[in-house]
């Protein structure tokens, strides 16, 4: 019947047209690069954009700095540099002073750490554009994570190989979920959940079917609290 | 454009005609009244956003009395809504004649009157653009709406209410839009064409065969069957809202027939109230007539009295319970800083809807559309009153406080009754608004006609 | 969109990182990453810093440790070591970051300029050097005692150096001024005692606490202190309950705690003092010390003073028979608002009551004296306005005091001041005094700056700077050191340190000399330094009594005003604003006041029967004449002030000081005449009476506690000690049986977890000061909504106090009677119960099922959490709250550049539209929870300590693990006077409260 | 199919066309139909065709409604597990709300698509045998039967009193 076939393709069409608005709204979710912004000169170094892994998909930086020249090629550690990373709730960016510690004399004359001297000398701090955020709701201990052993490269991707740093993971609530909802591997802290289980349980409201084994926190099955306050507060 | 087709040649074909003769060529005064409606309706829209930007300390409502005049108006609304399927549903199934010339103005009515009741859960959200948290949906978050919650309920309730009562009001609709495709088919001109053409595709192809008059007849009895109990589910589920929370003054079994009661006792009121001024409008007063006014007269004060019943229940269950704390709640409704709304709720819903224990009142248009106006004012101050006053004194002493609405909550007020006219005016014109097939059967059956006002009944 | 983000600090994180002011909208943090230049070795970004320094905001000197994120401050809290406070603050105290970040500091040093007469910024150099040549053209004609200094009474370096400055200078014209001093107190003791010293009075150890007035858990001498040692003799515990009787005219926060409340008239105090000793000497219980004191006080009878003191004869006996029986007792003196003009005498009269009953050396203990400045009486201070109007005063300098609004108009300072040829002010805000001088060098607040404070013999506590500071101002010390420097010749050389700090330094090598003379002088003053000072146990000092007390002539003090004006009127303190200082702390304006519960007002209390008689109710205002002045006030009517007495508290009536503070309310002091003390000179604040009229006028007068009657729900409950004895006993009997027992919420977490968190609140220990309500708001970055939305009812407090008019309810049959046996009702409703109300974190939380959201919920430990972001503001949690105890974000808040550089940077910022509540500081729990996973262990009772109950001075609030059967709170929650507010509704909270205990005359 | 005779008869009133069509039936021809603004009970038996197949779709989609209610409701609270209130995670009375509000959409919904789908609807094209009276004031039967038997058909309906017959 003709009226059907023109159904069909209405719909089809409506459709298509639904896809395209879905896919516009994602391509300017991407990061725009300012392409145009500093092509660095005069370095020893390649710094073809061709040539280098990320560029485009992270912003601009102040002083163009590769992790995979630092991380990569020299094989320093994550720590030397974000030293706080596994101590605080933030992994904070190195102090300027550190840079120069090696800079003072390694490659004293290449333009970018000239910019770097610039900003010492002036006495300012370096304006890095931010790459990794989460929101003001949200209370990422960064410490933490680091010393539960998750390594760096799950959320920030091998950077080792990054030239330009660019936002990796998607950073959302069911992404970070993702991992939390991993079953418990540390045999003391099943061991720890089954003891206070044995303890409390019988004289909480478990018979109530309250709190099934999915539900917890530390102390528990998953890898990782899927507790609201574990991160909004 | 006037109405040029064939005169009739029946009374079937009067009916048809003076129905669909209503439609055409708004004059001058339904065109003032639609700008004033659009004028009121900019200004709540104002007051609206206003109120998103500044933040909801725009609107009166504070601590302890977190909820206003915004859920008063929902479920005035939501009350508003229930007569339409009441009368379309539930009288169809008891098949009372007298449901068949009000029942497609009054089905209008509840699909505005839930468009508007739908209004206010987003108004009175304070972050509304975060409204589709509340939404069933799969998202990134991996997080579901709260199903144990009275206010879900209400989503689900009032999204099917809605959903139902407008496919139901649409099924109703389809062989009159064929009619007046068909109408359009003898004259002609470019808007007759246009129309022929509109109303054909609105009417989906309806042609009148047997075969489609069975499967029509068969969908809308069941249509007719399941919006019975959706229509008494929805506003149990709003009470619920009030009756899941242990606040005194709320925390009560009764409250789901009391506001099914009082929901049906609002809604025909509101019928009323619109169906005078719009049967002389329209010229429809052969066909709504003292007979239907008497009718609704009977199940105003039924559902009046049962109502009242309720509130002296209230009263009695507060008292008999002990519960100091209930007892306080109550007395202070009636004596306190609300006195004047629950005195104005007990004279309009109680005292003045005894009037209609007389026949010649319920027969007199006038008499009856003044009472019917009074219902109106009573049920939004008991919806008031009920959320206000309970909330205002609740358990903790420490922490009793008033309320006391601000012009962003009254213009919003306004803008509703705005909003629900500018839409019933727009379908009065639009869509028959008698239901001339029904009035068609009813004739057949011998039940009723047009012009008759059983004055022996 | 509110513009200030939780993570704001990023913007000021490094040297000169203030570049970047981006903020996106819609909770986004900055966008840039500000390393520092030079990372300081100890700052870890994200992780505290903890500093210890001296608090200031009054003279009691309390020992604080600053909590330091990112170099800005973001609490205060009591240091525990310290022995004034022992780790607890009271709300001024939690408020003096907002004196910090307050918004209408003084920036730069301002000169008024002539021709406009407006204020200009100038730089310090040119602001020092204008000064300094002023003074040295005084000095060069020889008329170097036309300057004046006035300064506040700190005991300190600061004091010394002034004084040396003075003296360098060679003017006599030093000033020091206080608002509050406790001079008749120690005149008194010379009189009595021979030694004029303020000793230690030590609450804890008395059993019966007889106070003529003095606010001593408000305002007076050192409140905090008192406070945590009144709990510990009032507070039920060990199967004993000091009791308290209040007798003073007006039933102050003080007051309010008291077991019996008797309010004798005004300016009477003396007399009832001298009839209880009376008594007991006449009785025989002064043994020997009777013989020297009976000529002094046999006049006194209570049939002659019950007359005088309105009150009957059998009470003044009842209280002396009390006195007299109690193992332990202390009468302590009447208030700085209730001096009168014969305060000595009257200090003298309580001495003897003390003497008399053996209390002396016992809880009166002379030896680790209180060290305050000695202030200046009222014959000084006329000497300065009579010099100011006779051209004598060429240079004034004003340092730490704001004396047009702290002392009574009636002085004529204001209009003095015209004369004075050039008036220097060192005040860091706009305040009244400053508003009229010509150059203004702003100081330092305390928490930017080096100082010290001896509050007591044996304590020195050290300050030290928390922050850079946030203006261009400048430490007054280092003002005085550059102006000698300036001024060149012996007042440079007298005066050669470089800096204050080194001035600090070597003064303070006397005191390590007395501490740790074998360390060196650097490892003392480090060690010094993070502990905040040093202190060290004095020995009592056995005192007798002084024939000089002989002397004393107890006569009945005068009032000025006559028959046309009946009531007397009471001036007192607020315990929030102290005497108007405070009074530009927005957390402190919007604190209720504890007991009338208004905010952001002046006010007049009025007994009903007054009222009534005047035809006026709450909020109708009142014309307050007074033979000195009159001023137009609201009402508030109750029953806390006899018929015949009236009383306004001090503290508000600005014209000056700020946004918070300008216009608003009244400064009672215009109705003061110029009256003193017949002995010390020292202003008398009772003195005068008043007539009230009503205007007809209505003013919006903002009590923010609906009811303070709770119907009989037993929200607020208390008990005879006989009742709590026998509760306690049946408690402990089932606690023996099942020592391991876990309270029923303990159950309500999932039973994995080792936590149940809860909170046991004894209401017999709280005494309402509201320390906890400020704690809170500077915790948890609780938005301040002023007096039109506190009107409204919009107050965000998390946590509040209700006070609630009380019986006593009997448990257990006992006793039979409604309060037979308890408490004798002075007046309806005696026992004022202080219930701090916050969220209960309930196990059946009404809240939580109704939200659409799941915004709220019960987590795996108990804790009622609030999701800010998940929350869409349908606000049906709050409407199904019984406790009341959520609040919402009416609007976008505002906290005014520097204000935001206070917030908590681990608790969110709310939006507009969203609901919140108290979370049991679940950031501390995160925190602890984290530590103790680090180290791999559960966390320990004691280690989560949620702002409310860290600052308590009552120690009334304990936090802890409920499912621990030995934590504190798991033994306080199986008490026997545990019980649940609403326990009806089986909401099962997990915060219960031990109920109040009041303790009648005869029981004990 | 071979060539039949169609006659169509058109009335005023439906009472008529309940006369005409008994006795069309009772001649033996069951190809007919009926047209009209409006159908009554009588007449729809007199007709005699099953029962419409709609009732089916209004059972299967609230059915389909209940259950996916509860499942909804139940999966999502053990997919991602709050406790409130103190309530079970699977609070199946608070559920029977959502899932009785699911039953209702569902049911009303299919019967309504069980409709359109019967009748084929939505359509533009019409019956090439409708005629615009039929929306308005006329009932038309029109009835398929052999040639031979069409002039008694006529016949009947001619004896009901129609405005008109036509055979084509």
């Amino acid at each position: 019947m003709p009226s059907n076939r023109r159904r069909a393709l209405s719909v089809g069409l409506t459709g298509l047209a639904g896809l395209a608005l879905i896919a516009l709204v994602f391509q300017l979710q991407r990061p725009h690069p300012a392409l145009s912004a500093a092509l660095v000169q005069g370095d020893q170094f390649s710094l073809d954009p061709d040539t280098l892994v990320g560029w485009g998909r992270g912003p601009v930086q102040p002083i163009f700095f590769s992790h995979r020249r630092h991380a990569g090629v020299y094989e320093m550690d994550c720590l030397y540099c974000h030293s706080n990373a596994d101590k605080s709730a933030w992994a904070a960016m190195p102090p300027v002073e550190l840079c120069l510690g090696c800079h003072r004399v390694v490659r004293a004359a290449s333009s970018e750490i000239q910019k770097l001297r610039g900003y010492q000398e002036r006495g300012e701090a370096i304006p890095w554009e931010r790459v990794y955020w989460a929101y003001d709701f949200v209370q990422f201990n960064h410490g933490r994570h680091v010393r539960a052993e998750v390594e760096c490269e799950e959320c920030h991707g091998k950077v080792e190989e990054h030239d330009v740093i660019y936002k990796w993971a998607p950073l959302t609530m069911g992404w970070c979920l993702e991992c939390h909802k991993k079953p418990q591997e540390d045999e003391a802290k099943l061991a720890a959940a089954a003891r206070n289980a044995a303890l409390f349980g019988e004289r909480g409201r478990e018979s109530h079917g309250l709190y099934p084994r999915s539900i917890d926190s530390d102390y528990g099955v998953l890898s990782g609290p899927i507790d609201c306050a574990a991160c909004h507060y | 454009m006037a109405t040029v087709s064939p005169p009739a040649r029946t009374s079937f074909g009067r009916v048809s005609r003076d129905i669909i003769g209503a439609l055409w060529e708004p004059d001058w005064r339904y065109r003032v009244m639609m700008l004033v409606l659009i004028a009121v309706l900019g200004w709540a829209g104002y007051a609206w956003v206003y109120q998103i930007k500044v933040g909801m300390g725009t609107a009166g409502i504070t601590h302890p009395v977190m909820w206003g005049v915004y859920i008063t108006n929902f479920v005035f609304w939501v009350g508003i809504a229930h007569s339409g399927t009441l009368i379309s549903a539930i009288l169809y199934l008891l098949r009372s004649g007298w449901r068949t010339t009000i029942n497609r103005a009054a089905e209008a009515m509840t699909i505005f009157a839930v468009m508007t009741a739908g209004l206010f859960p987003l108004i009175h959200l304070g972050r509304v653009w975060y409204f589709y948290f509340l939404a069933p949906y799969p998202n990134q978050r991996l997080l579901w709406p709260n199903f144990r919650s009275p206010l879900i309920w209400d989503f689900f309730a009032i999204s099917t209410y809605f959903t139902i009562s407008l496919l139901f009001w649409y099924s109703g609709l389809i062989p009159d839009l064929a009619t007046i495709r068909d109408r359009m088919k003898g004259l002609t001109g470019r808007m007759a064409r246009f129309k022929e053409r509109a109303y054909g595709l609105l009417s989906l192809g309806w042609q009148g065969s047997d075969s489609q008059w069975r499967n029509y007849r068969r969908a809308y009895l069941y249509m007719a069957a399941i919006a019975t109990p959706l229509v008494l589910s929805v506003h149990s589920v709003v009470s619920w809202d009030f009756a899941m929370a242990i606040t005194p003054g709320w925390h009560s079994t009764i409250f789901a027939p009391y506001f099914v009661a009082g929901a049906i006792f609002s809604g025909i009121a509101m019928v009323i109230t619109l169906s005078v001024p719009f049967r002389w409008a329209l010229g429809l007063e052969d066909y709504i007539t003292e007979y239907h006014y008497d009718n609704m007269g009977k199940l105003l004060l039924l559902t009046s009295l049962i109502v009242g019943y309720a509130y002296v229940a209230e009263y009695f269950m507060a008292w008999y319970s002990g519960d100091p704390v209930e007892w306080e709640s109550f007395a202070w409704r009636a004596t306190g800083d609300y006195a004047g709304p629950f005195a104005i709720m007990m004279t309009c819903n109680v005292l003045i809807p005894l009037l209609c224990f007389s026949r010649k009142i319920r027969r007199n248009i006038t008499a009856i559309f003044i009472i019917s106006l009074f219902v109106n004012i009573g049920m939004w101050y008991e919806r008031f009153v009920i959320i206000v006053s309970a909330l205002a004194h609740e358990f903790e002493p420490a922490a009793w406080g008033l309320y006391k609405p601000t012009w962003v909550e009254l213009s919003i007020t306004a803008g509703s009754f705005a909003w629900f006219l500018f839409w019933f005016m727009l379908f009065a014109k639009t869509l028959p608004a008698i239901s001339i097939t029904e009035v068609k059967e009813s004739m057949a059956e011998g039940v009723w006609s047009p012009g008759d006002k059983k004055e022996d009944s | 969109m509110s513009e200030i983000k939780r993570r704001d600090f990023l913007k000021i994180l490094g040297l000169s990182g203030a570049g970047t002011g981006l903020v996106g909208c819609a909770q986004e943090p900055a966008k840039k990453l500000i390393p520092y230049l030079v990372q300081p070795e100890e700052i870890i970004p994200g992780i505290p810093n903890w500093y210890a320094s001296v608090c200031r905001e009054c003279p009691a000197g309390c020992g604080v440790h600053v909590k330091v994120r990112e170099g800005r401050p973001i609490k205060v809290e009591g240091n525990p070591d310290h022995p004034v406070n022992a780790g607890r603050l009271c709300a001024r105290g939690q408020a003096s970051l907002q004196g910090l970040y307050n918004p209408d500091r003084i920036a730069s040093p301002m000169r008024r300029v002539a021709e406009t007469g407006e204020f200009a910024p100038i730089s310090w150099e040119e602001a020092e050097a204008f000064l300094a040549e002023r003074i040295q053209a005084l000095r060069q004609a020889g008329r170097a005692d036309r300057l004046h200094f006035l300064t506040d009474a700190a005991a300190g370096s600061s004091e010394r150096l002034f004084a040396a400055w003075m003296e360098a200078l060679g003017s006599p014209n030093r000033l020091i001024f206080e608002s509050f001093d406790l001079e008749p107190l120690r005149e008194a003791n010379r009189l009595t005692f021979g030694t004029a010293e303020i000793p230690s009075y030590e609450l804890d150890r008395a059993d019966l606490i007889v106070s003529f007035g003095a606010g001593f858990l408000e305002t007076w001498s050192s409140p905090v202190q008192y406070a945590r040692q009144f709990s510990r003799s009032h507070s039920f515990g060990d199967g004993r309950k000091g009791r308290f009787i209040h007798v003073s005219p007006r039933r102050s926060l003080t007051g309010s705690n008291a077991d019996q409340w008797v309010p004798i008239r005004p300016a009477s105090a003396m007399l009832v003092a001298l009839a209880m000793t009376r008594e007991l000497v006449a009785d025989g219980h002064a043994g020997a010390r009777g013989a020297a004191i009976r000529p002094l006080v046999e006049p006194f009878t209570p049939e002659r003073v019950a007359e005088a003191a309105g009150i009957e004869a059998e009470t003044v006996s009842q209280l002396a028979r009390e006195f007299a029986e109690s193992p332990a007792s202390l009468a302590l003196p009447p208030g700085v608002e209730l001096a009168d003009r014969n305060a000595t005498a009257t200090h003298v009269a309580v001495n003897l009551l003390n003497y008399a009953a053996g209390n002396v050396g016992r809880t009166v203990r002379f030896g680790p004296n209180l060290r305050r400045g000695r202030p200046a009486g009222v014959e000084r201070l006329q000497a300065l306005v009579t010099a100011m109007n006779g051209g004598a005063a060429e240079i004034v300098l004003v340092h730490g005091v704001d004396p047009i609004h702290t002392l009574p108009s009636a002085f004529g300072l204001s209009e003095a001041l015209e004369n004075v040829g050039l008036l220097v002010s060192f005040a860091s805000y706009m305040d009244e005094t400053a508003a009229r001088a010509d150059l203004i060098l702003p100081d330092h607040t305390p928490l930017e700056s080096w100082g010290d404070h001896s509050p007591a013999v044996g304590v020195h506590g050290l300050q030290q700077p928390t922050i850079n500071p946030v203006f261009d101002s400048k430490h007054t010390g280092d003002v005085l050191l550059s102006l000698a420097a300036r001024m060149g010749g012996d007042m440079a050389e007298r005066l050669a340190w470089p800096n204050f700090n080194s001035y600090l330094q070597e003064s303070w090598q006397t005191i390590h000399q007395e501490f740790a003379p074998s360390q060196s002088f650097e490892q003392f003053w480090r060690a010094a330094v993070s502990r905040g000072g040093v202190w060290r146990e004095v020995a009592a000092q056995p005192v007798t009594l002084s024939r000089a007390v002989g002397g004393v002539e107890f006569d009945v003090p005068t009032l000025d005003g006559d028959a046309t004006t009946p009531y007397t009127l009471i001036t007192y303190p607020s315990p929030n604003l102290y005497d108007g200082r405070s009074a530009n702390r927005p957390w402190l304006q919007e604190l209720p006041d504890p007991v009338t519960k208004i905010v952001w007002n002046s006010w007049i209390e009025i007994h009903p029967d007054a009222a009534s008689q005047l035809g006026v109710q709450t909020g109708d205002v009142l014309t307050v004449t007074s033979p000195s002045g009159r001023l137009d006030v609201a009402a508030f009517v109750h029953e806390g002030v006899r018929a015949d007495t009236v009383a306004i508290p001090l503290g508000q009536g600005h014209e000056h000081f700020g946004r918070w503070a300008s216009g608003r309310g009244v400064n009672p002091l215009s109705l003061l005449p110029v009256a003193k003390d017949a002995t010390t000179g020292s202003p008398a604040r009772l003195a005068t009476r008043v007539a009230l009229s009503a205007t007809g006028g209505r003013s919006r007068l903002v009590v923010v506690q609906g009811s303070d009657d709770d119907q009989g729900r037993e929200i607020a409950e208390v008990v005879s000690l006989a009742a709590a004895l026998e509760a306690e006993e049946h408690a402990h009997v089932a606690i023996e049986r099942e020592p391991d027992a876990l309270v029923e919420s303990a159950q309500d977490a999932d039973p994995k977890s080792p936590y149940r968190w809860g909170m046991a609140i004894d209401l017999s220990s709280c005494i309402g000061c509201s320390a906890c309500v400020t704690a809170c708001y500077a915790e948890n970055n609780i938005p301040v909504v002023g007096e039109e939305n506190c009107a409204q009812g919009r107050e965000m407090a998390w946590l509040r106090i209700e006070s609630y008019y009380e019986h006593v309810v009997e448990e257990n049959g006992h006793g039979g009677g409604h309060g037979e046996g308890a408490v004798h009702d002075e007046s309806k409703g005696s026992h004022v119960v202080h219930l701090p109300m916050m969220c209960q974190h309930c196990g059946n939380a009404p809240c939580e099922p109704v939200c659409p959201v799941y915004a709220t919920y019960h987590n795996p430990e108990g804790l009622n959490v609030q999701v800010y972001n998940r929350c869409v503001g349908t606000r049906y949690c709050s409407n199904n709250c019984p406790y009341k105890v959520r609040r919402f974000e009416w609007f976008d808040f505002e906290f005014p550049y520097p204000l935001n550089l206070q917030l908590n940077p681990d608790v969110t910022v709310r939006q507009k539209g969203v609901m919140e509540k108290c979370t049991f500081c679940v950031q501390r729990i995160m925190s602890a929870r984290s530590d103790a996973n680090a180290r791999g262990r559960d966390v320990a009772d004691g280690e989560v300590v949620p702002a409310c109950a860290q600052t308590c001075p009552a120690e009334a609030i304990v936090f802890g693990n409920l499912r621990d059967s030995n934590s504190r709170v798991s033994k306080l929650a199986r008490s026997g006077r545990a019980y649940h507010v609403l326990g009806e509704l089986n909401t099962r909270p997990a915060v219960t409260y031990l109920k109040e205990v009041a303790r009648g005359h005869e029981e004990g | 199919m071979a060539a039949r005779g169609v006659v169509t008869a058109t009335f005023d009133d439906i009472h008529t066309v309940v006369g005409a069509v008994r006795s069309i039936r009772q001649e033996g021809c069951e190809d007919l139909t009926v047209f009209g603004p409006i159908m009554e009970h009588e007449l729809e038996e007199a007709i005699g065709k099953p029962p419409s197949p709609v009732r089916r779709y209004a059972l299967v989609g609230g059915l389909i409604g209940c259950i996916s209610g509860f499942a909804l409701t139940t999966w999502s609270s053990f997919y991602y597990p709050l406790v409130v209130g103190g309530k079970p995670l699977a609070s199946t009375p608070a559920y029977v709300v959502i899932a009785f509000e699911m039953t209702i959409l569902f049911a009303g919904i299919s019967a309504l698509i069980g409709m359109l789908i019967h009748n084929r609807m939505p359509t533009v094209k019409l019956h090439p045998e409708h005629k615009p009276d039929y929306t308005d004031d006329r009932f038309a039967v029109r009835v398929a039967c052999e040639p031979k038997r069409a002039a008694r058909v006529q016949e009947v309906l001619r004896s009901y009193g129609p405005r008109e017959v036509r055979i084509d």
